[in-house]
């Protein structure tokens, strides 16, 4: 019982911390790139480790399931939109850095 | 003391995005702003043990809200010049005293508000008593369907009227207003619409069901299918169409005649008026309102007549 | 001052319930057929939503007549768990105005908004839903229901000024949209804090809790929902979305909104002061304070009316005039005098709305058919639509409250009022109010009938013909509000017997 | 009333205010139409926190009637959106130009449609 919460709460723990690197990435990188790749990857990870603490946590196989679900669909969202941000950014010339405005993607509607 | 901590630093967030909504500088910035407000919002509902709220607030709220938002500040710099950082205030002089007057609002609200005392005996205590003569556990479905099933009708109207009237003044039928189909060609959208499409329509279906005894209904599973139907317009699958076939136009009024000749048969064969006899009957309307909520959400989206499918 | 409460429930045959039923559902499901493609279906539902009215109403009144005021509670859930229908002398006046008013004006736009065609399809889902919306407010008893109701009123009235097109008219609405909005949020605020203090959201159920509530509380409350209210019902100086707004409709839009629109806010301050707040709450300086922005808005709108140069203008601010009349009564609520000042207020109320939607009537069809609506345009009216200017004049005299109209009863019952209570500034105002109304509806007709100018440098369009039921549609609601002047008798004492605050259980 | 319903109160009457200043000082017709339904959100707020949201499961009515006003408020945006891109294309401007006072008295005067 003690064990699973220790896990738990150790998952818990670093997966903010793969948030809050990946959320200072997105503020501190200088261009469109390096801004994605901090927030696709840092976030992935601490998605999957937050996940993984809330289902140890439950011990339940239908929650761990969902948390499963909700995983895989950050996943993907974070891909395409990852994606679709850098092909935009390429498109329109801004492939060079660095940018001075600090929210300089369009996220087209 | 945890929990009053995180209420803190989510009451200050929500009035930082509140504010930064009304300050910045930038149109974009602030329509930004102001959907993560609608998602501290939702965790906000989350916080006051309001699961309804919060599943409604983060698929309409800032879901389909800011979707809307979003695209038509994009129609507007296509159509238009852009004056999105133009000139943001009026007139400086009349600024100042209006500031004042909201902030003495905003003290008069909340003292008031401080001051009001927990009532006995409120139209949701009973609510929560005679929740079983409705037949569904969840007690905001009992409330939304059952004893004031007359207002969420009365809604459906409203968001009917909001159709009409949108297509009302959209005089001019203007192509090219959705991204269209340059984002198909990527093949990774195909992909992710394949897989995404099919389950938000398990989801709007999961959401319906589970509203008898559990946090879902109608208008949360609405808007999750609509989510769905805003992301076929945006990669180009579905096509803005100059007038709305006739399935679609029965598609928009199914959930407001559905809910009302329910009504009327149940008065026609000498029950109260609005009484829906048992819970296949709730059931029943509420298909017919999540399919008329998902495709007027749609329709607003594309701001066209109709919908057709891509060539 | 005695609440509804007393009367016993549900004491009517479940025949006028259905009636009250069908009076808000019919419309709306003629709204829905209107939706699907064709002719057909758009008249079965004009047809079906709009004709049955008056025989509902007949039945309803003789109902309301013999038995008083009743409920329905809807789900057969009683209040304050569900929603209930009320209705008394005022809700039956007001169903009546809207099957009267609404009807005409729906003819009057059958030939300018074919139905089934063009913009017809537009027009037509939108009006059946108005009537619709309307015919619920006024049967509404619950403080939130009416929230969704005003909703409803304001995303229907929008678009179908919208419709008109222009560039001004899609301006107002933008603005009249905002304002509205803003007006519902106030509102809507007021009823969050009134159902915490009192644990319901019935309109006849919250005076019972206000009386233990901490006085603040009631105070900001009835303070938001009347300034949302006062909002809404473009009340001065709140009315600067009105003139543009009504101006720019198309014409029966235009005969809809000032008749009936506005009034649905006033209708609700009434229902709010007069029935929900007890008079232990309801302080004398509330009454006079609105009575004060009446009086205001008499005198203003009058003053604004006087100076357009465009017909529709002059009757867009003659509307913002008129409603000042029917807060004036207000103040007179505690003094002997009540139940004419409250006869006077109400019949103020029928024959305003009939009287406006004539005039707006008869203005569209001149406008249509000279292609202008300036004043200065409009002289040899009198032989080019002889019909519209005897439409426009007949409506005139009852605004201005020449005898035999039904103006002239109303503003004479007012001043009976205001004299017997002794409340003589309501006297002057009234007076000066009536003046103004005859100077800018003379001055009206003093431009039709001028023809100084036969080489004017701009001669007038030539001009186009009306469809002859256009004219008589503008020509019928002026011969009403004429005619209110005559057999008032038995309306009056129907008035009577639902005046707020003196009628108690049989 | 225990500390969280109190700092959710404050909030929302926050919430409201902003949203009324920022209604009423600004010219951009979209950012109005943020504002009023970040007013819209304050009134929300405020009639679950006051529903008793703060200990437990709040009242169901003030939630019912939550719902139903978020729905509404999307509709009235919603068409707000589409009257807004009419009078682009009328206008050539996303603003109703000046502010709503000076507006009035320009409209008495102005008369050519």
């Amino acid at each position: 019982m003690i064990l699973t919460e220790v896990m738990a709460s150790l998952l818990l723990i670093s997966g903010c911390f793969f948030y809050i690197a990946g959320t200072v990435g997105l503020l501190r990188f200088p261009d469109v790139f390096s801004r994605l790749h901090a927030l696709t990857k840092a976030d992935n990870l601490g998605l999957f480790l937050i996940c993984t603490g809330l289902a140890v946590n439950s011990g339940s196989p239908r929650i761990t399931g969902l948390l499963l679900v909700v995983w895989i669909l950050g996943l993907l969202a974070a891909t395409v939109s990852c994606h679709l941000i850098a092909r935009r950014a390429i498109r329109s010339g801004q492939a060079e850095p660095p940018v001075a405005e600090p929210r300089a993607a369009d996220p087209t509607p | 003391m945890i929990g009053l901590a995180i209420d803190s630093v989510l009451a200050l967030g929500i009035v930082w995005m509140a504010l930064q909504t009304v300050r910045s500088d930038s149109l974009f910035q602030a329509m930004l702003m102001f959907i993560v407000f609608g998602l501290l919002m939702s965790l906000a509902w989350a916080r006051l043990h309001a699961p309804d709220l919060a599943l409604a607030e983060a698929a309409i709220g800032a879901g389909i809200t800011g979707a809307l938002l979003l695209v038509t500040w994009r129609r507007l710099q296509v159509h238009g010049p852009d004056d999105s950082n133009g000139p943001r205030l009026m007139t400086r002089w009349l600024a100042l005293p209006i500031a004042c007057a909201s902030a003495l609002l905003v003290i008069i609200i909340g003292w008031t508000a401080l001051q009001l005392p927990a009532v006995p005996g409120t139209a949701g205590e009973l609510t929560l008593q005679r929740l079983e003569d409705i037949g569904v556990s969840n007690p905001v479905t009992g409330v939304l369907l059952g004893f004031r099933a007359y207002d969420t009708l009365m809604e459906m109207a409203v968001l009917l009227a909001a159709w009409l009237g949108a297509r009302a003044v959209a005089t001019e039928f203007r192509p090219g207003v959705l991204p269209g189909p340059a984002h198909a060609e990527v093949p990774l959208v195909g992909a992710l619409l394949s897989l995404v499409v099919p389950i938000s329509i398990l989801v709007a279906v999961y959401l319906l069901q589970a509203g008898g005894s559990a946090p879902g209904g109608a208008f949360q599973g609405g808007a999750v299918l609509a989510a769905g139907g805003v992301l076929l317009c945006l990669t180009g699958r579905l096509e803005a169409a100059a007038q709305a076939s006739a399935l679609e136009r029965v598609g928009v009024i199914l959930g407001l005649a559905v809910f009302s000749l329910t009504g009327l048969i149940v008065m026609a064969t000498g029950g109260p008026m609005l009484a829906l006899p048992g819970v296949w009957a709730i059931y029943l309307v509420e298909t017919a309102l999540l399919l008329s909520i998902a495709l007027t959400l749609v329709l607003l989206f594309a701001a066209a007549p109709g919908l057709r499918r891509a060539p | 001052m005695a609440t509804p409460l007393q009367t016993p429930l549900q004491t009517h045959s479940t025949m006028t319930s259905e009636a009250l039923v069908a009076v808000i559902f019919l419309p709306l499901l003629g709204a829905c057929a209107a939706v699907m493609p064709g002719r057909f279906p758009a008249r079965l539902g004009i047809v079906a939503g709009l004709l049955p009215l008056p025989g509902l109403l007949v039945a309803v009144t003789l109902a309301v007549w013999h038995d008083g005021p009743a409920w329905l509670e809807l789900g057969g859930w009683a209040a304050p768990l569900g929603i209930r229908l009320f209705v008394d002398p005022l809700a039956v006046l007001m169903l009546w105005m809207v099957a009267i008013i609404g009807g005409i004006a729906a003819a009057h736009a059958w030939f300018d908004f074919p139905p089934g065609t063009g913009t017809g399809q537009k027009f037509w889902p939108l009006w059946l839903l108005l009537i619709s919306a309307m015919n619920a407010l006024f049967l509404s008893a619950d403080l939130f229901n009416l929230y969704v109701c005003l909703e409803l009123v304001t995303l229907t009235a929008i678009p179908l000024i919208a419709l008109a097109g222009s560039k001004t008219a899609i301006r107002a609405s933008m603005r009249y949209l905002l304002l509205a909005l803003l007006a519902s949020l106030l509102y809507l605020l007021g009823v969050a804090l009134l159902y915490n203090a009192t644990g319901t959201l019935d309109l006849y159920l919250v005076s019972d809790g206000l009386g233990a509530a901490p006085p603040m509380v009631v105070t900001t409350a009835l303070a938001l929902i009347s300034l949302g209210l006062l909002l809404k019902g473009a009340v001065f100086p709140l009315h600067i979305w009105l003139p543009q707004a009504h101006a720019s409709a198309p014409g029966p839009v235009s005969a809809v909104l000032s008749a009936l629109v506005v009034k649905t806010a006033i209708y609700l301050l009434y229902r709010l002061w007069l029935w929900s707040v007890p008079a232990t709450v309801a302080a004398e300086g509330a009454l006079t304070l609105l009575a004060v922005l009446g009086a205001g808005a008499l005198l203003y709108g009058g003053v604004l009316a006087l100076l357009q140069e465009r017909l529709k203008l002059v009757i867009a601010y003659s509307t913002v005039a008129q409603l000042g009349y029917l807060l004036l009564i207000l103040p007179m609520a505690s003094s002997s005098a009540w139940p004419i000042a409250w006869q006077g207020g109400t019949y103020q109320l029928l024959s305003h709305g009939l009287a406006k939607a004539a005039m707006f009537l008869a203005a569209a069809n001149i406008l249509h058919g000279l292609g202008s609506d300036r004043l200065s345009d409009l002289q040899r009216l009198d032989q080019r639509q002889p019909l519209s200017l005897f439409a426009l004049a007949m409506a005139g005299v009852s605004i201005m409250g020449l005898p035999p109209s039904g103006g002239f009863l109303a503003k004479w019952l007012l001043l009976e009022a205001t004299w017997r209570s002794g409340q003589w500034w309501l006297l002057a105002v009234l007076v000066a109010g009536s003046l103004l109304a005859a100077a800018y509806v003379f001055r009206i007709l003093a431009a039709t009938l001028r023809r100084d100018d036969p080489t004017e440098a701009r001669p007038a369009a030539e001009t186009r013909s009306i469809p002859a039921a256009q004219t008589a549609c503008a020509l019928l609601l002026a011969l009403l509000a004429l005619a209110a002047g005559f057999a008032a008798a038995p309306l009056l004492e129907f008035i009577e017997a639902g005046t707020p605050g003196t009628w108690s259980s049989p | 009333m225990n500390p969280t319903a109190v700092i959710y109160v404050l909030t929302a009457a926050a919430i409201f205010g902003i949203g009324l200043y920022g209604l009423l000082v600004s010219r951009q017709i979209l950012r109005q139409l943020l504002t009023i339904n970040l007013m819209g959100g304050g009134i929300f707020l405020l009639l679950i926190t006051l529903g008793g949201g703060a200990e437990g499961p709040p009242d169901p009515v003030p939630q019912a009637m939550v719902l139903t006003g978020i729905v509404i408020a999307v509709s009235a945006t919603a068409f707000a959106l589409a009257l807004l891109l009419r009078w682009q294309e009328l206008s050539g401007s996303s603003e109703v130009d000046g502010d709503a006072v000076t507006d009035a008295v320009t409209d008495a005067l102005d008369d050519d449609e």
